[in-house]
């Protein structure tokens, strides 16, 4: 029974990849990929990765969906310009060609995977137990392969420092984004002053609940940062000046407090990134808890762009 | 067929869909949707081999599923990238074509320098 | 049980998918993004009956983690066009 | 017992199913942005609490049970709110163009 | 389980693998948070620690005369990641380090932050991607897992996009996003191979891929998808469009950084594959396209850099055909002469490293003494600048491959490869290459050494030390060459265990 749902979930979300592929109206194939988002979660749902279809959830249909729809509409203007530069048919029949060899290649590969399938739930579960915590995905991005996870979070900081680095140098320490005009009656601030409390109480305790059950920081950072920029959108508060210290000093929290907590376990426990018996699971949320702000703030800040209002100085 | 079989198959038809926007749609802002697609289904394929290799009472394999959490982030972050330079640019200029690069950037630039 | 609720999780796909098709033709941008309002009351009811007929009981923290942000995508396509017709108005006064 | 929650269960679906069928229908029937709008909004609320409302007896626990009531709330508080935004966005496109 | 044991304890002084990955992330958190002046403070600061402890591992390593291996968190592979330096990691850890210290003494000049200035836009980003370059690379070098390796070329994208846009030129930003999306595409096939990988062999550690790996279609699809995606971040022909224009509109300091190191992290990434995963599984054939590619590069690259009428652009089209040289080691790696295949391309790159730095950055004084970088007018640059065209020239002749130049001895040791395993057409491409590079290279000098106009007098002054760093880097390229007199080869040190390990 649950085959027959994903052959729909299948066919649904390929025909949205081809109407955003294959529709002329940059706007329209963005507007495709929001849906394709939800769905996606979907997908993973009934694949059985929670965690993934939480931080899809997340990333994939809030913020991804938001990032595209303002560029779309931001770029509308050169629409036409680029529908000029569409290739021909020959290009367009050789690149079916090649895409479906491909597609052809990579499916009989996923087809011919050995059975049974190799995997590390095995070894997961045995070793589960030394880091204290409950849900096996924390596990591992946290005690297993927590370098990729202290790695993902100084990717973010690179791409807060390339965004920012495009602002035009007039405007630099200025705030990002353009200013938002409040109208009273606005819907928009009734929606603002209402639901960022309880998205941040949610966005917590996602965070909260990831330690043993599905979540985690990102997915409940991606919920906090949304929020914030939902109030921003909203006019009620603005941007901070990409100066400002405390801003700075949120954004690297993070990282900083895990190499240091990487550091003392090297001291203390044998090895970097490794924990003291016993104090694994204090130690990951302690890293987790400081990495939450950090990245609900990166976020923030790669959504919004580059500075491009100078500081008016006092 | 099964639900790993069938996904499986998604996926790579996701990568092929991608494969083809890349190479056909000259707008940049569509090439980085493409990149999404094409990115989904990877991602896709890799929650597949996660589903293949549940065992010892979990419901998939946790290592490629934390994987996916790192990928899916990271590939948000390339994406705001992409569009911070596409909305510069736009900003900077008026357009936001790919185009033509090779034959008009010696001479664009030589008498941008110039201007400098 | 969980075939009934798997019933309705397709029927409702259904349902969504032919909405989706008639929302996303257009013709103007604010039909187009039905599409997400589309998606943010059928997914999220699409999601809870799978995840309730495969006894995830974690689903709902998805479901909820969804209608937080489900608003966010059109709240950012309202003020974008916002802006976008701000920036019109502008270059008509000029 | 658990016969009745099923039942209760399966009559709250079919009546959610029956909102989501109607907000399709509008969706293709009515002529306007706004109607269309109309349609989607007020049915689909109504649907996806309907499948709330048969999913209560289903959940586990009562924690759960809470929070199914909760997405059904912040769903209508966020789509009424957004389906408002856009209709304006409509109405401001049809006087632009 | 032998391999387990193998490739599971960490060696004495593994920490340093991780403090060598770290330390440069440490200082780019340390810079970013006070900003301003302190970043470029931080960045120096960090360079010199950065710097020890890469010539400690270098030290470690000839010492114990084995690679360095580190259990991150004490977890042994499959489960846990583990980062290993050998005699190639170290060798590329030495030459960035080397082309870091001397583009930040470049950069003093072009990104000072002089007291009493506010934080400025390019010289915080420029400080602050310079450390991020290096981390990210030092990383592609020492992990040794093939998804921390997919992280590491994140990273490196990440850091290398924002350099070409530094001055924030619409071109620029044209270029940047450009490879940007070449970049990603590279990683996505790239993640996708190490995802089938997993699905098929269930790990993700190259040592212990390497013994679980078979002949077959999912490696070598695997194989196909991750060479693919990383050709198209190297820009080995014809995936390289995005790179002429890249390099050529970066500031010098950064066209610097990308051209002579950032390019090198993904073709490092595709040795690493190919000799250490694949070992002795690609056929001939394929590796015989790869250098195929390679060398339709060298002569493609080198030709188009003739006709260039700017300076910057003509040694960016000389980085595509020298990045064709790199894939020349394949096919006769492939065969029984590996070893001196993959000293020969390692020495390539180290010595093209060194010198298409020290090329950039020439490009770069010479542009601000003239205010242009146009090939038509480099009259007076020599009289200008007599130590800086001195190192164009030593930098030019690494590149053609005169002796004692490491290009010398990296294309002696390539050809007589070639011609061990009778294969002389490279042999031929080779040499070929170096005329077209010998002509170009000739023709910059000629002309910058012709006298100035009457009356001309440079745009600006150049500080003294900036012509020093470049002297240098260019004397260092220039005498690498001499590397055949060390008693060991350095690059071999740790690596002949790994293939034949695994499957008795």
């Amino acid at each position: 029974m649950i085959s027959a749902i994903s052959v729909g979930i299948g066919i649904l979300l390929l025909a949205l990849a081809l109407w955003t592929v294959v529709v002329r109206d940059t706007f329209a194939a963005v507007a495709g990929f929001i849906p394709y988002g939800l769905l996606l979660t979907l997908a993973w749902l009934v694949l059985r990765a929670v965690d993934v279809a939480l931080t899809e959830a997340a990333i994939g249909a809030g913020l991804t969906g938001a990032l595209l729809i303002r560029a779309a509409s931001r770029l509308h203007p050169t629409e036409t310009a680029a529908q000029a530069e569409t290739p021909g048919l020959a290009t367009r029949v050789a690149a079916g060609v090649a895409a479906t060899a491909v597609a052809v290649v990579i499916a009989l590969c996923l087809l011919r995977l050995p059975d049974p399938a190799p995997t590390l739930a095995p070894e997961v579960a045995r070793h589960i137990q030394a880091t204290g915590v409950g849900n096996p995905i924390t596990a591992v991005l946290l005690s297993f392969r927590a370098i990729d996870t202290l790695l993902e979070a100084i990717v973010l900081l690179f791409g807060v420092v390339g965004v920012w680095s495009l602002a035009p140098d007039r405007c630099w320490g200025g705030r990002p984004g353009l200013a938002q005009a409040v109208g009273p009656n606005d819907i928009l601030v009734y929606l603002a002053r209402v639901l960022p409390p309880i998205g941040v109480v949610i966005g917590i305790y996602i965070f909260w609940v990831g330690a043993d059950h599905p979540g985690g920081k990102f997915q409940g950072a991606t919920v906090i940062a949304a929020m914030w920029l939902l109030v921003m959108m909203s006019g009620l508060r603005d941007a901070p000046p990409v100066s400002r210290r405390w801003l700075r000093a949120v954004l690297i929290l993070g990282p900083a407090v895990f190499i240091a907590l990487g550091l003392l376990g090297a001291v203390m426990a044998g090895a970097f990134l490794a924990y003291p018996d016993g104090w694994a699971k204090l130690w990951i949320i302690i890293i987790e808890a400081a990495l939450l702000p950090s990245l609900a703030v990166t976020l923030v800040l790669l959504l919004i762009g580059p500075p491009q209002r100078p500081e008016v100085s006092p | 067929m099964n639900v790993s079989q069938l996904f499986g198959l998604t996926a790579a038809a996701l990568v092929g869909l991608g494969v083809y926007g890349l190479i056909v749609n000259p707008q940049p802002l569509r090439k980085v949707l493409a990149f999404n697609l094409t990115g989904n289904g990877v991602f896709l394929a890799c929650a597949v081999i996660a589903h293949r290799g549940a065992g010892a009472g979990m419901s998939g394999d946790p290592v490629p599923q934390a994987l996916l959490i790192t990928a899916i982030v990271v590939s948000f972050a390339a994406s705001a990238l992409a569009v911070g330079l596409m909305l510069r640019r736009f900003a900077e200029t008026g357009t936001n074509s790919l185009a033509a690069a090779d034959d008009a950037a010696p001479g664009e630039a030589r008498t941008n320098a110039e201007a400098r | 049980m969980a075939d009934v609720l798997i019933a309705v999780c397709a029927l409702v796909l259904l349902m969504v998918a032919v909405g989706l098709l008639s929302v996303l033709r257009g013709p103007t941008r604010a039909d187009r993004m039905m599409a997400a309002q589309l998606f943010g009351t059928g997914g999220i009811a699409a999601l809870l009956l799978v995840g309730t007929a495969s006894g995830v009981d974690s689903v709902v923290d998805v479901a909820l983690t969804l209608a937080v942000l489900a608003a966010f995508a059109s709240v950012a396509f309202v003020k974008a066009d916002r802006q976008a017709e701000g920036d019109i108005a502008n270059e008509d006064r000029k | 017992m658990k016969t009745a929650a099923d039942v209760f269960t399966i009559i709250a679906m079919l009546a959610g199913l029956f909102f989501f069928v109607a907000g399709t229908v509008g969706l293709l029937r009515f002529p306007d942005t706004y109607t269309r709008l109309h349609a989607l909004t007020k049915a689909d609320n109504l649907g996806l609490g309907m499948v709330v409302v048969g999913l209560l007896p289903q959940a586990g626990n009562i924690v759960v049970a809470l929070k199914l009531i909760v997405v059904w709330l912040l769903v209508m508080l966020t789509s009424s709110d957004v389906s408002q935004l856009i209709a304006r966005a409509a109405r401001r496109q049809e006087k632009r163009s | 389980m032998t391999t387990l044991a193998l490739t599971g304890q960490s060696t004495p002084g593994g920490l340093l693998l991780a403090l060598a990955v770290l330390l440069p992330f440490a200082g780019m958190l340390a810079g970013l948070a006070p900003g301003g002046r302190h970043a470029q403070r931080v960045a120096w600061a960090t360079i010199v620690l950065g710097i020890g402890i890469v010539l400690e591992i270098a030290a470690r390593l000839l010492v114990s005369g084995d690679a360095l291996r580190y259990a991150l968190g004490g977890w042994a592979p499959p489960l846990g990641v583990v980062l290993r330096a050998d005699g190639l990691s170290v060798c590329m850890m030495l030459v960035v380090a080397v082309v870091v210290g001397a583009v930040a003494i470049y950069a003093n000049g072009d990104f000072g932050t002089p007291p009493g200035t506010r934080e400025a836009r390019a010289p915080l980003a420029f400080w602050l991607l310079l450390l991020a370059v290096w981390g990210a690379l030092n990383l592609v070098f020492v992990s040794g897992d093939i998804f921390t390796l997919y992280v590491a070329l994140e990273l490196l994208t990440f850091a290398g996009v924002p350099l070409v846009s530094l001055d924030g030129r619409a071109e620029t930003l044209q270029a940047a996003l450009r490879y940007l999306l070449y970049a990603l595409i590279g990683s996505m096939l790239y993640l996708l191979g190490v995802f089938l990988l997993y699905g098929a062999y269930g790990t993700l550690d190259i040592a212990l891929l390497a013994g679980r790996i078979g002949p077959g279609p999912l490696a070598w699809t695997a194989v196909a998808l991750m060479t693919a995606g990383m050709l198209a971040k190297t820009a080995l022909f014809p995936l390289h469009l995005w790179l002429p224009p890249a390099h050529a509109g970066a500031p010098a300091a950064a066209s610097a950084l990308l051209s002579a190191l950032v390019v090198k992290g993904s073709w490092f990434v595709v040795v690493r594959l190919w000799v250490d995963v694949f070992g002795g599984m690609v056929g001939g054939s394929v590796a015989q396209l790869l250098a195929g590619l390679g060398a339709m590069a060298i002569l493609f690259g080198n030709v188009v850099a003739l006709r260039q009428v700017r300076l910057k652009l003509l040694i960016a089209y000389s980085t595509v055909a020298q990045i064709g040289y790199l894939f020349l080691l394949f096919p006769l790696a492939a065969q029984h002469e590996s070893t001196r295949a993959v000293t020969g391309g390692l020495l390539q790159a180290i010595s093209h490293a060194s010198a298409k730095a020290a090329m950039f950055l020439a490009a770069g004084l010479i542009y601000s003494t003239l205010g242009h970088d146009r090939l038509a007018d480099l009259r007076g640059a020599a009289r200008a600048l007599p130590m800086t065209l001195t190192a164009f020239a030593l930098a030019g002749a690494t590149l053609i491959g005169l002796p004692p130049s490491g290009g010398f001895l990296a294309k002696w040791l390539l050809m007589s490869a070639a011609l061990a395993t009778g294969q002389w057409w490279w042999a031929l491409v080779m040499l070929l290459g170096g005329l077209l590079t010998s002509v170009y290279v000739f023709m910059v000098v000629v002309r910058a050494m012709e006298p100035a106009a009457p009356g001309w007098s440079p745009k600006k002054q150049v500080p003294r030390y900036q012509q020093f760093a470049v002297l240098g880097l260019a004397t260092c390229s220039f005498l690498l060459g001499l590397a055949v007199l060390l008693p060991v080869d350095v690059a071999q040190i740790g690596r002949t265990v790994i293939p034949q390990a695994g499957m008795p």
